[in-house]
Formats: C-alpha cells, structure tokens, sequence
C-alpha cells in the first residue's frame, strides 16, 4: 500500500502551460501518473502533449476539469499571487488532495485557502513543498523518481533536496519507501507531521517511518508526542539547522527560531524523550533505519 | 522584511490609531531642530530593527536642546545587536499612566492570525507567555470571519477596567487589525500601548514585519527597506534571488534547498569546521545565479574554502558546473573549491567540471569531511 | 411539552439597561421566566432592579454572563448598528437559543451572523421578531403573557400582532397553545417556519399548529411541503397580504413582491395543495383549529 | 431604497467599473448642450425607478441635436408606471456586439448574496429563471469568505469564450461585489453588460436598490434619495418613521404591526370594501406618530372613513388614543373614525376616548364590518 497517491490518483495539473508545471508534468507522466487534465485560464480546449503522443485536455477551470475527468488530485504549479487562489478553486471542485508546490505564497492568502480547504474536507500538501511520491504507483510533485525505490519506510520532510538525500541514501542501502511526503517549508502548512503519521499509521505497509524536521514553529515536538502517544511504528527522526542563528530565516519562510522557541536542540530533545532514534548526520539515517527494521523482524 | 519604529507608526497612524507625532533625525543638529519645534520634554529613539534598545542605552529623554544634542550624539553611531545606529527618531514625552501589550501576529498552530494582549505593557511577550500565561489574552482570527467586534472587545477587557478605555483600546484593536491585513504583515506589536493621565489611549511604540511575499501587491512598503540596516551581500543576495546569511565561520556553503543548506552547515560542524554562511541558490537557479552566489561567498575575507553541495532535482547540475567554470574566468576566486554534484544531469556537470580542471564528490559527507580537512591543513 | 424555551431556559438580556429591554425584562421577569444575566458593554457590575426586589448581575460580556451564570438563551435588545454584533458575541459565547428582537438590523450584517451562529451550533430566531413565549413556562421576547393559555396547538407566524390577534381568539375559545413562536418579518431570519415545525413535531403535546405567513419569500410554500411530506400534526393556515400591490414593502422588510413571486395567492395555493387548511380571516382561525382537533380525537 | 440609473452608474465607476460616461438633464436646452458636449450618437434615458423603460418609449437613440430636442421633450414629463420623468441621461451609444446579465441580490433562501449572471442580456432575469433556467448561471457568495477569485472566473467563464473577455468579466464581478458589499445594496442588476465591437466590457444600464437599514453608515447615499419620485405622504411618513404604503381604495387604515396592517386590508377587501392604504404606526408608538399617521391618511381625498386597528403590545393603548384625541383637536377629520382598541393599557385608553365621545370595538370583524357599512351606506 502507500498513502496520499497512488494507482487510483487521477491528478490535475493547474498551471500546466507554465515552465515548472508543463516540466513537472511531462515527470509525472514518464513516471507512469495519471494525468486526466490540465488547468490554465484562457486555454481551455488546447492539448498538453505529454511524453509518447500522450494529449492531456486543458481546460479553463477546475471546475470542468473534475466534471469532464473525475478527477481526484491537483498539483499547483501557479505564481505565488495566484496559488493560494487556485488550492481553493481545487477545493471548491470536489479535489481531495491538493498538492502545491509553489513557493512565496503570502501566508494570509494561504490562511483563508487553508479554511476554505478544510471547510470543503480538502486535504492541502504544502505549500512550499515538493509534493509525494509513492514508488513504483505514483509521483505528483517534483521528487525525481529516480532516486526512490519500493518498500518498507516511509519518509516525511519539510525540506526538499534533504528529502532527496534521505530517500537516495536509503534506496542505494536497498531500503525501499511505502511514500515520501513533503510537507512544506511554510509556516502555514495544510498537512503537518502528525497528519502524515496517521496516515502512516493507517498503511499497512509502512514498517519504519524517517521524519525529516528543521528549525522553526513546534510541529516536530507535537508529531513527538504523538508518536510517543499513538504509534507502534518505529521512527527514526533528523533535524536541520542545528548551527542556524536565532531570528533568522533560513531560506524556508518557516525555518526561523523566534525568540528561544523552534530551535533545533528542542527538537532532538523532544525527540529522544519520546522513543524517535535520531540521525546525528542525514547518512546515520539509514542505520538506523535498518536497525529498527531488522529489530522488528528479529 | 523588518521595518523601523517611525515606519510601522506610520502605517498605524494611517489606520486611525492615536500615535503622537515624531520625526526622523540622522544629525543631532536636526535632533535639536524637531525637539524645539515640538517644545517640552522629548524621546530620543534609536532606530535599528532590534528588541532591547531601552537597556542599550538607545532610549533617552530630553528636557533642554542641550540634552537633545548630548543624547542624539550618543545614540547616532551606537551599536545595538551588531547594528549601527543611522537615525534617532524624536518624539514628544507622553504623560504616562499605565502600560500594556497589545500584538497580532501570524500563529502556525491556528494557522491563523492570532492576537496577544496583556495588561502588562512593557514586557517581552514570549517572557510572560512562558512565565505567566495567565497575564496573557490571546485571540485566534478566524480568517473567515475576520476580527468581529464583539472579539475586540473581549480583548480591550482583558486591558482596562473603565468603559472609556476600553472602547478607546477595542477601536484601536481593530484598526490594528486592518493594519495588519492591508498591509500584509506578519507581526505587528504595540508595546507599550500606554493611557495618559488625561485619559487617553495611546501607541507609544511598535515593531512590525512585512511578510515578504506579500511585497509584490505593496510598493509602497518596498521603500520602506532600510538598505544601510542590511549587510550588502544580503541586499545583493536578495536581489538576485538567493537566500544568504552571514555567519562567523570560514567555510562557504552554496548548497540548493533551504533544508539540504542547513544540513550541510550542521555537517560542517560535525566534522569539526564552522560554516561562513547559509546559502541556498534555489530551484531552478541558471548559471548567472551561481556566479553571483560566489561572489557574495568570495565577498567574505573569513572563507578559506568554497564548498558546493547540490543535489539536483529541478536544479540542473549542468547549469551549476556552467556557473562555477564562468565564475573562476570572471572573478578571482582565491579559497579553493570543493563540489559534490549529484542529480539531475550528472554527468553533463561532471563534464563541464572535468573539462575545467574540478573534480567532484558524490557523497555529501566526503565533500564536507574534506572542505574542513583543507581548512585545518591551510 | 413545550419547543425552544421552558423551565430550563436561563435567560441573558443583551442590551437590558436600554429602554426596551429594561421594559421587557420586568415583563418577562414578571411572567416568571429565569433571567440570570443582562449584558450591557461598560455597565458590568451594576444590578439590574427586577420586579419583587429581585437583582440580575449586569456584565460587561457575554462571555462572562454565560461563564458566571451558565445561560443558555438569549434575547437581543440592542440598536440596529449594534445588534448583529451581539448575536455573534451571543453564539460565540455558547449561548443556544438568541431570540433577535430588534428591527432594521442590516441585511449584510446578519448574513455574516447566521453564518457564524451555524458554524456556532446556535439557533437564531428572528430577527425583527416577537420572540418567543410557551404559556405557563417562559417567555422570551415581547408577546404578551395575558393573552396566551397552556393547551395543544403550536403557533408560528412571521408577524408580531397577527400573532397577538390569533392567540388572544384561540385562548378566548378555550383553546390553549404549547409554544407561540414569532420567526420575524425580515428577510434573512435564522428559523424559518420548517425549522419550527420539526420541533413541534418532535414535541410530544403539539396537536395541531397555527402557521401566520404573508407576502414574500417562499418560506411557507416551501413549509407546505414538508408538512406535506413530514408531518402527522394538522395544520391550519393564514397568509396576510392578498391586498397588497407588487413592489412595495409592506411594513417588514421580507414583506414585499418581487417580481410575480411570493405572492399571498401563491402561499395559499401551496397550502391548500398539501393539506393545510386555510383560514379566510384570523377569526376563521378558531374554528378550523376546534375542527382538527376534535376530528383528532373523535 | 431605489437610486436612479445615473446613480447607480457613479457607484459602479466608484468601484472601477467601466462605464460609459453620461450627464443628466432637466431640460431638453441642457440636453442638447450635453449631446453637443459628447458628439456623435447618444442615447436619451428616462430616469424613473422602474422598468420597461425601453418600452415605454423612455429609451431613444439620437444623432442630431434636433434628435437629442424632440426625444428629450417628449421623454420629460412623460409617465412610466405612474412616475412622471423629471430627469434624463444623455450617454453616448456605445458600438454593442453582444449583451449579457449579471445581477447580484441578498437570497432569503442561501441567506447571502447571490449573483446571478446570463449570456442572453437585456432580458427580464426573472422571467428566464422560469422559462429557461439554464441559461443563468447562480452563485451564492459565502459571508465567510466573500467572492473567491475562482467564482468570478466561474461566472465570467459562462458569459464569454474569449478569454481576453473572461477577464474583464471576472474583474467587473469582483468589482460589481464590491460596490455591493460597500454602498450596502440589497441589490444591483448592469442589464446590459455589453462587448463593444473593439473588444471591451462594459456596463452600459444598472438598476440598484440600497438596503434602508444600511443607510445609517451612508449619509452619501441618503442624498441620492429622489424624493419628486415619492408621494409626498410616503416622504412624510417616512421621516415619522411610520411605514405607509398609499393604495386605490377609499378605507383609510391604521394599525399597528406590519402583519395586522396587511390583515387588516384584507378583511376590509372581505367585508366588500376598499383599503386606502397599508399604514403601520410601529412598536412604541407615541400620541404625536398617531396625528402625523392621521394627517397622512386625511391628505388622502379617496378616504372615506378612518380605520383604526390597535392590538396593544408594546403599543400602549392610551398613547394611541391620546394621539386619535390630540389629532382631532390640530386637525380638521372629515371622514368618520372607527377604532378597535385592545390589550396593553386597553381600559385607560378607552377611557380617554370616552372622554372624548369615541366608542371602540373590541374585535377586528366587527370595526372592519363597521367600517365599510359606513363607506357603503355614505
């Protein structure tokens, strides 16, 4: 199994005309993804060739996009002033998982999408986030497809090339993944930690879970307790940004310790407090990981 | 974006809240000139983006010109957190009768935009929310309602017990609140928010942040950004689109991804070094952007060694090996250079690097452990 | 049995230290009604002077009134400006039932408050209503207590005096009323006459109902149906206006013709057409009530 | 409150609405110098709030100044729906390819604003909503989150294919919601939203009726009252804050309560008689409303006999009839009074009547029975 995407995801691509959006999209599609639409205003009724001879239909909006396709999932490849717009034309459309990529949103836009989402029972990956991929069944996001393999672990990250790191340290030591999931380097994010983890915990295949923090807000001790709390799943646990400065960002609009709350030694702490192994270097992960894998089948 | 007290004044005086007047000064002669117009006794303000000027001496008050001159020279040229202090803003003394807090700011929790008020004016907020929450009214926004009257009032109760006051502070919470919204903030703090013993309520201080992706719909805040307040190399790094922050090592990371940039610094560490700075040259960066990322690097005399650690995904390891090889002809780049380049188009990197002379690690731990080595050994 | 107030109703009067709302609170203190609390912003503290010696706290809030005094209805007395603001202050509070009193509240104003009373789970009635009275065991809003008597027939009417008129005939027959119910003249009001109904329905002594509609909307067309569908309790029907012009507000906000729709003719149809029996006059009202009721128990 | 076309014209431009720049006129002499102003084609306006204007003849096409003359003597003073045309619209005509609707009115039935929006413009919307729904395309807007971007495009999508179309259509929805949100209608038609044959969207008519209850926070619109397009007794009756709606027949009535009123008409139609007018003298009514509702009902020559149907609530009855007695000693009441008097203060009421040499009933049927006999026997 796999949580988030997988063989049944009929995804809609809004942006798809764009540079990053019609890029990603000819990805999604060579990585075998279900692309039944693509949304740009003003093109509705034009053609996206995808890879093969493969036409995806463009249409104005996404509200005939759903209606002509049934479709189920949307990844946002939209400019900041007009992502936070389309995560709520995609709720608004019966969407159930509305990934979006873009980066620079204004947070109160992304608050008033966030409400809208969850008032329309809307599921928001991101934003800021590289999206989801679950290997071998689908990938809506920009996470190459390359580096991930089937199997046992599953990966959560607010970071993108560090998920990358991770996940290819565990495929070259033959350590396969159910899902990777980016959350988002946003401080206002649709899908936190603990969201992940329940799905996690509702798949029957995720043997060990990696869960990939940074500096910033508190999710990583609430998804600690939670683990502690709720969770028979082994997790093994990172945190960037142990040398960052207070009060600074640090690329993420979310990644800055404010005062003396967010660091990263709170969050190791909160870590080991709570029974989640934590990776001093990204490539102590894959021990770990392979220590609470083979603990559990001992 | 961080903004000066006598900016973030003005965009609450221009929602309608009682603030008393002021005017910038960068000389003591001007200084003199505004604390004579205003008369009486004034407030000489430092103006940097940072908590604690009172206790760094950058507050003061002034009875006579003579007193204005002493303390504007003072505080002109003061050093508050590593900032230099350019201007004073002067402003008439207020006859103070009480203190309180009032702040809105963006609550990832709530995912909202959630206000803290308190009594207690003068305070460090996260203080008191540590050690006192009940001192502490605290209000979640819900962004589809917005503030609704009866909430402004729930707060200006917590703040005073005479109706007059309170209605005076539920009217300026709520124009906080439009602040906050028209202008696309991220924080906005009144503190103190003080009443005179006349009566009335007023912002005596504020601090606010800009969210910088809300710059775009705000020119007018643009002009705002106090260029002399940031170290040029950020300025520049801004600019071009590249996220830099100075720090106090001596090896210079230029990484892709915000979250791979803070491991590598944390690396650096690991393996005994000090990371010169975080850089992140993002997504989709093109050649031209990692020229100018070694500029910004070279730019500080501390970095004995240039450390590249880019994972392609939608970075192109092609594009960063043609921005490395174009910067060594355009610039002179003494430290030496140590890369690891993985990813999208590999091999077309590895190519162009080989044909210039580089050789690259693929392992992000060989490339760190060897950048310290090369500091060590000189 | 009684629907909306009863013996447990605990009573905030917002706005009691104004002119109406001190008027009516005697009344409604006099009718023997549990008002524990009145709000008047900046008045916290004081007392309000009841009819027998009896004193109600006065807050500043509702939130305090409803945390000191746990009331679980309230009744608005506040100007127009104000009053919308005091129904979402009431809803937030927790309060249950809000009976909106006041007339001339902005259309606008109270689409955002009934918004937030349903996400609040509180119930609206009115505004621009008489409020509320069940004969013998509370009395919230402004009909009078000597007009009404215990007995079996729910009434519900969009009119305040019409109201009056039908109780005082019914009582003068000897025929008594479980709960008397004004659901307001306005055009957005929070209960609407199928909302009445169900309640009536589900409360076990309500034998036969009054239903007073007139000009505007469709409300009662619609409650003709559901009756039609839903109910096993007679009903017997009035519809006020059959003489007044298309286009002209008649007094109510909601009073007016719009085009060809919401006509009196219109809402006697659609009663007729489900079975409600329709009353020529108020007077007819009586007897078609005796009639239902004793075919009931023949 | 209905505001005239020109009226409402300036609140849509107010809000960046494009809409074709128009002048009023009084005269046919202003008329033409206004034609003369703009050139070219104009169009004459009968400004009246009603509808059917077109059809009225109220609508004409002119392109000589002697055109723009005959049009505008023939449109002043002519009568649409019983309203004299005082004032008239001198707009230049516009190049028209196509016309669509798009209104937006507060709906009992969702209890928000709702737009609704059609391709097939210059239609009565009322009458496709039943003859061709499908040819309208209905939005509700949720209070909690106003009109979201992707709404106005939904809408805009349905009226145009061309998408350089679509967007000006979007943004005019965004704008028309603003200007309805702002000035507090309760609704606003642009009847026809036209295409000029170079492409571009305009409002070129718009009907709009302000919400009365808003009017408090909009003294600017309280002036665009017309009160020549009043009766005088509805202005008077108004201003006693007194509802009063005049009517054909000759029972004059007075009630209190807008349900009773209604009711009350009613049963004197069901008597065999002839109401003369709705007239609610409200809640807390005051003897000095009771003479102004008595002068106004006595400015009405048809009256016959005056109807008084008081069931005291709030009303109390001795106000009323104090006011009855008071109002029989100012002014000279020809036609009869008969009064049905009962509930609050019933027995001092009827006392003061007494006094006075007035008898009341206590049923409804039997005053309203009275009432019309009287009409009937002279």
């Amino acid at each position: 199994m796999a949580i988030l995407v997988d063989e049944n995801t009929k995804l809609v691509v809004q942006g798809i005309t764009g540079r990053d959006g019609s890029f990603h999209t000819l990805q999604i599609m060579e990585y075998g993804t279900a692309v039944v639409a693509g949304v740009t205003p003003g093109k509705g009724g034009q053609t996206f060739q995808g890879p093969g001879g493969l036409g995806v239909p463009i249409f104005n909006s996404m509200d005939e996009a759903v209606a002509e396709t049934g479709a189920n999932t949307s990844v946002v490849y939209v400019p900041p002033a007009f992502a936070a717009s389309a995560v709520e034309e995609a709720a608004d459309a019966g969407i159930s998982l509305v990934v979006a990529i873009t980066e620079g949103i204004p947070v109160q836009d992304m608050a008033r999408a966030h409400a809208f989402a969850r008032d329309r029972g809307a599921r928001v990956l991101g934003p800021n986030c590289p999206g989801v991929i679950s290997p071998g069944k689908a990938k809506v996001g920009i996470i190459s497809g390359d580096i991930v393999t089937p199997g046992p672990v599953g990966v959560i990250s607010r970071s993108g090339t560090l998920t990358y790191e991770a996940v290819m340290l565990l495929t070259k030591a033959g350590v396969g993944q159910t899902t990777c999931v980016g959350i988002g380097g946003d401080p206002l994010i649709g899908t936190n930690f603990v969201d992940v983890l329940e799905a996690f915990a509702a798949d029957g295949d995720t043997e060990a879970i990696v869960m990939i923090g940074e500096i910033g807000g508190t999710d990583e001790q609430e998804a600690a307790e939670w683990v502690s709390a709720n969770l028979d799943i082994p997790v093994v646990g990172f945190i960037a940004g142990q040398t960052a400065p207070p009060g600074r960002r640090m690329g993420h609009a979310g990644a800055i310790i404010s005062g003396s709350s967010g660091t990263a030694e709170d969050k190791m702490k909160a870590f080991e407090e709570n029974g989640i192994a934590v990776a001093e270097r990204p490539a102590d992960i894959v021990g770990l990981i392979q220590a609470v894998l083979s603990a559990k089948f001992a | 974006m961080n903004i000066h007290e006598y900016q973030a004044k003005e965009i609450l005086r221009a929602n309608g809240i009682p603030v008393p007047p002021g005017e910038v000064a960068t000389t003591p002669d001007e200084a003199v000139s505004i604390a004579e117009r205003y008369g009486g006794t004034v407030v000489v303000k430092a103006q940097v983006h940072s908590g604690g000027r009172g206790k760094a001496g950058g507050v003061k008050l002034a009875t006579t010109a003579a007193e204005v001159r002493e303390h504007a020279e003072a505080i002109l040229g003061m050093t508050i957190s590593d900032l230099t202090v350019e201007k004073i803003l002067i402003t008439p003394a207020e006859d103070i009768e009480t203190e309180a807090y009032v702040g809105i700011l963006i609550d990832r929790k709530s995912q909202a935009a959630t206000f803290m008020v308190s009594a207690e004016g003068g305070i460090d907020i996260e203080q008191v929310a540590h050690t006192d929450p009940d001192a502490i009214r605290k209000l979640t926004v819900d962004p589809r309602y917005g503030l609704m009257n009866h909430q402004a009032y729930w707060l200006a109760n917590s703040l005073y017990d005479d109706p007059a006051l309170v209605k005076q502070a539920a009217k300026i919470i709520r124009q906080l609140h439009a602040a906050f919204t028209s202008s696309g903030a991220s924080m906005i703090e009144i503190n103190p928010l003080i009443t005179t013993t006349s009566g009335e309520v007023k912002a005596i201080d504020a601090k606010m942040t800009i969210d910088d992706s809300e710059l775009f719909r705000h020119p007018e805040l643009v002009e705002y950004r106090d260029l002399s307040a940031e170290p040029a190399p950020e300025t520049k790094a801004r600019e071009a689109d590249l996220s830099y922050v100075k720090l106090e090592g001596n090896v210079g990371c230029c990484v892709n991804g915000a979250g791979l940039a803070m491991a590598t610094m944390d690396l650096v560490k690991y393996y005994g070094g000090e990371p010169a700075n975080f850089l992140d040259i993002g997504g989709s960066s093109n050649p031209e952007k990692v020229v100018t990322a070694l500029e910004i690097i070279t730019s500080d005399p501390n970095v004995k060694v240039i450390l590249f650690n880019i994972f392609g995904g939608i970075t192109r390891c092609d594009d960063v090996a043609r921005g490395i090889v174009e910067a060594t002809k355009r610039i002179d780049i003494t430290p030496p250079i140590v890369i690891r380049l993985i990813g999208t188009n590999e091999k077309e990197g590895l190519d162009i690097l080989e044909e210039a002379g580089f050789t690259a690690f693929s392992s992000m731990d060989e490339v760190v452990e060897r950048a310290v080595q090369m500091v060590k050994t000189g």
